[in-house]
């Protein structure tokens, strides 16, 4: 991984970046309300306030690149773009083959279920169906479960959650496996009927992802959260989004 | 006996007549030949009587069933559904430009409506339909497709075919039209047979010596009328309508 | 390696169901579509025409979102997901069919009807054995064509949650880093095809002791 | 409601960018992979073919994704999404296009050759007066029901990326919890491809002035 | 003054020999018809001298220039593609289907050679279009496309074409063999017409009679080869070949 012209060894991804004067960020452009299109078809969301604000203080301006999730791994490896700031869980297998910052907010991954349905708990979704959105982290969480997985009767992967979330309401699964932040979201503004269970999948965290051995360049946009937290900045846009300070940088 | 009665027959396309009172009776055995010029309404005729076009008005009679009848007031009725079948089992229509079944092997074209229609068994059709390609010379062909046939050829398949279903009378729109002259020939040989045979016909045709040759009685059509009718000698020979005459100059 | 490929195998009996079930439903429900387009009765064939119109002039993928979800919102039931897959791609194809049928129907010389009328022939009997047998040999071609289509179309079969070879293919390919299963799906694909063009060849050679 | 609508025009409009340079790249290299395709060398004819096979035989969404990142892991440069829309679109539809090119070349009688021969016409005057001009005719038909279909794989531009209509149309959907931008988005493509339709069927009577 | 000089012409399509040795001279204002039956090689003939087909042995001469000419040991050479070009423009050739250009006008047919052959002006091409055209009867015609015209008034455009670049010799394809009886007459008279302005010509016909009326020279071919030769009276009158006397007497 990593950019061909790089030698083995030397990271030059920040120099890279500030001479280019730009960064260009990947995101899926429907995932609120970490990242979405508002009315006017602009790019907005938490996380796209969060990279303005740290690209803004790097002194780089900073490009909004709408991707295909499936395909994301590719965007970033080819160089389409330079990262993946998106709710983007931190797991294993992605930190093989990238860079990641820490986590700068805890997620963990729910399942929404109707509210009328009778689910309670995990285990009462034993012989139902169950959906994720392809490519995400859900289907990482549910790997993780695998109690879970195997008393569930089958899952279904849909391009978007949106797809999801109308297949849920319309019965066509019993239970979708989403972030929480998106879940809460989408309870709110859609004001359709459904509710999250209170267990949990596995707790996770989101960060920011980079090309593999990009250290230089995770750092100077993590020092530039750090310095957020640090004046309130970072409580400040949290508060916007989910009305109140749920990121965890230098706490 | 009678086998057609066909009375002030009228026939019109969007308003415009093309058969315009036509009368007439073809006797068991007789072979009536119909002449005229183009556009004179000689294949509406043999249509309305097969039922390929619906009539306007006027009676037609076949076999001693009425196929078509109206009243004064130009209304028109059919007969029931089972007697127009039955009328239209007894007339064999040989079609210009023969209409075979271009995915059904010769024989299967003779025998497949044996089958269907008159309910025989393919094997009593088989012998049928080979004793009538033998009859037609065609004795080698039953195996071929008729897109492997001359034209001429192609027309005795027809032919044959519309003989497998007994009718009391085969009616012929131009036979010989869509041959070129050399296999003319074939054809008009085939037809003067079944002539002699009492084969009771009707033979639309613009081959006059022809029609001289096997009529027993010739009808002269122009303009969706019957101008002169007779014997060969009498019409060929004699004409008395200035309108025939002229047509008929053009061909000596 | 072997496991993946066990999977997108896997994932290409799915498609091959959905490509045979279209098929299964779409052919027949084609020829009604194709009889009610050239109906007498000017109201069912304008009817007929405007469906055909929508199913040729909107993006399959829509078709079938709108063939999934549309029930529960209209009579607020729903039904299994794969059967919404197989009855959109079916009432898509069948218009499709639907016009190829009628434009060989009509190539049929009128003759043919001619003949089968004076010799006796019920209407059945007239299309079942003189112009069907005819039909069937010129449209070839076009079905050819149009069935080819079908196989690629079964990968948007994905839009509403159906995991077939190119979800599969997909995901894969997320996992791994790498876009070999991709191109993999991409050799199956082309297999598929190439085994469709094959039989239609076949086929149109069969049916040519005539022309 | 009002800001939806123009978001969806604006969209409409990237459809309309894909659509019109695809046209505008492939029909000329359609007419290129035709002349491939027909060429005596057999090693360039087979080459063509082969590569119409692929451009037939694998779905677009497959085509666009390895148009899109083939690239890098070859090469190891990489390039612009839309561009690689319109790449991926151009060799796709300039496969179909050489076919009908193929197909309506193939039909015009050799006297037509060989009257311009003896007149002492050049090759390239034989094409281009004598030649295309009664190509364009025939081919009129299978042209418009394969610009219909460009029209409706626009939509699939989002694979790489692409903010196209349909793209948009999932996202206001998504935002408004509705299947109304959809649906909307279906009847906008009903009404491109209407016009489509009428521009072909006008082209086509305008060409009637000869058989 | 000689125009054409074939010398042992060969000509063979997948081995078969087709014309096997053909020899003849064609002076300035002369008539020259070939006859003969069908699958002699007389279109072929036509064909080789108008460059449609390459030829397998034998010299041709067009106007002083050497088109084609082939050693002893059978190794054959074309001119350069100047000469074959300007051998070309000294040859007209009017084919048995017209071959005129559907999706142009009449009109356009005859000048969009002259414009870009002869690189006449457009007005230019016009008059001399117009003139020829109403030569032929067809001055109404000019703005007709060619579906429009019936088939003896598409040959006239088609040999407006080709006489609009003034060639030194027209070659006419059996020009009636795709038109009924009835058109056949306009364009023979047409050929008269021509023959009677002293253009050299050759004609392959199977109107015999025509043959005899027009013709200076006659040529009789038979499977490949130049059976007899002589003039109409000589011919018809008196033919002292065996082959040639049972064609003939066909045609009586
Ligand atoms: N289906 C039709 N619709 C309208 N007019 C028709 C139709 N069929 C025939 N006609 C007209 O009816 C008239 C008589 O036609 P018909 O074919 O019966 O003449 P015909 O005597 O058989 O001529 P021909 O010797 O040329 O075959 C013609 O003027 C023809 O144009
Ligand atoms: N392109 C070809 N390939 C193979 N054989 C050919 C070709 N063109 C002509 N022939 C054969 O060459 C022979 C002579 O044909 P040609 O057309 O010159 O005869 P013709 O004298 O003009 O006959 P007709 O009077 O029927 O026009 C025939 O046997 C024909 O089958
Ligand atoms: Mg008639
Ligand atoms: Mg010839």
């Amino acid at each position: 991984a990593g950019t061909k012209e790089q030698a083995p060894g030397v990271d030059n991804s920040l120099q890279k970046i500030m001479d280019k004067g730009t960064i260009v960020m990947g995101l899926d452009d429907n995932f609120p309300p970490m990242g979405f299109r508002d009315e006017k078809g602009e790019l907005v969301g938490f996380d796209v306030d969060l990279a303005k604000e740290a690209m803004k203080r790097l002194g780089v301006e900073l490009k909004l690149q709408a991707i295909d999730w499936n395909a994301k791994e590719q965007e970033l490896n080819t160089g389409n773009i330079d990262c993946i700031w998106n709710g983007f869980t931190i797991t294993p297998e992605r930190q093989e083959a990238m860079t990641f910052t820490p986590a700068y907010i805890h997620n963990a991954q729910v399942v929404v279920v109707r509210d009328d349905s009778p689910y309670t708990t995990l285990a009462s979704l034993s012989g139902k169906t169950v959906g994720y959105q392809a490519g995400s982290s859900a289907s990482n969480a549910i790997d993780d479960t695998p109690e879970f997985k195997q008393s569930v009767k089958s899952f279904v992967e849909f391009k978007e959650n949106l797809t999801g979330l109308m297949d849920l309401e319309i019965g066509g699964i019993d239970a979708l496996v989403v972030d929480v932040t998106v879940a809460e979201d989408n309870i709110k503004r859609s004001g359709k009927p459904f509710r999250i269970l209170e267990e949990e999948l596995a707790p996770e965290d989101y960060g920011i992802g980079f090309r593999k051995g990009e250290q230089k360049l995770a750092d100077a946009v993590w020092q530039q959260l750090e310095a957020m937290a640090a004046d309130g900045t970072l409580a400040r846009i949290s508060t916007k989004w989910f009305g109140s300070d749920i990121t965890v940088v230098a706490k | 006996m009678e086998i057609i009665t066909i009375d002030n027959l009228q026939k019109s396309f969007d308003g415009l007549g093309v058969l315009k009172g036509i009368s007439f009776t073809l006797n068991e055995g007789e072979v009536l030949s119909i002449i005229g010029p183009s556009g004179s309404g000689k294949s509406t005729l043999l249509r309305c009587l097969t039922q390929l076009e619906p009539v306007n008005g006027g009676t037609i009679n076949v076999c001693g069933q009425t196929m078509v009848s109206s009243t004064k007031e130009g209304v028109v009725s059919y007969a029931d559904k089972q007697t127009l079948r039955s009328v239209r089992l007894n007339l064999g229509l040989v079609f210009q430009n023969f209409n075979l079944f271009p995915h059904m092997s010769v024989l299967r074209n003779i025998t497949e409506p044996q089958m269907h229609v008159l309910k025989r068994s393919k094997q009593e059709a088989e012998k049928v339909g080979r004793e009538l390609l033998k009859k037609m010379g065609l004795e080698e062909k039953e195996k071929a497709y008729p897109d492997q046939l001359s034209g001429g050829q192609q027309q005795r398949v027809s032919i044959a075919r519309a003989l497998a279903l007994n009718p009391t009378v085969l009616c012929f729109d131009e036979p010989t039209s869509a041959l070129d002259p050399e296999l003319t020939g074939e054809i008009l040989r085939v037809i003067k047979d079944l002539a002699k045979e009492k084969m009771t016909m009707i033979v639309v045709t613009h081959e006059m010596a022809f029609a001289r040759d096997i009529s027993d009685r010739i009808i002269f059509m122009d303009d969706g009328l019957i101008v002169e009718e007779g014997t060969p000698e009498a019409l060929f020979g004699n004409p008395q309508n200035p309108r025939t005459q002229k047509f008929l100059n053009r061909y000596e | 390696m072997g496991n993946l490929l066990l999977q997108m195998l896997v994932a290409t009996m799915t498609s091959l169901k959905i490509f045979g079930l279209t098929l299964l439903f779409s052919l027949p429900l084609g020829m009604l579509v194709a009889k009610g387009r050239m109906a007498k009765n000017p109201i069912i064939s304008n009817v007929v025409n405007v469906y055909i119109m929508i199913m040729r002039g909107t993006p399959l993928i829509l078709q079938l979102l709108f063939v999934y979800f549309a029930p529960y919102y209209i009579f607020g039931s729903s039904y299994d997901r794969f059967t919404a897959v197989i009855v959109g791609y079916t009432i898509n194809y069948a218009a499709y069919f639907a016009e190829i049928y009628r434009g060989g129907i009509q190539s049929i010389p009128v003759g043919q009807y001619e003949a089968s009328l004076v010799l006796g022939f019920s209407k059945a009997h007239t299309f079942t054995h003189v112009i069907a047998p005819q039909v069937v040999k010129r449209i070839i071609p076009a079905m050819g064509n149009e069935v080819i289509t079908l196989v690629k179309d079964t990968a948007l079969a994905q839009t509403i949650g159906v995991a077939e070879l190119f979800r599969v293919a997909q995901n894969a390919s997320a996992r791994e880093f790498s876009t070999m299963p991709i191109f993999i799906a991409g050799v199956f694909y082309f297999l598929m095809n190439a085994i469709v063009s094959r039989s239609f060849d076949l086929l149109e050679k069969k049916l040519n002791y005539y022309r």
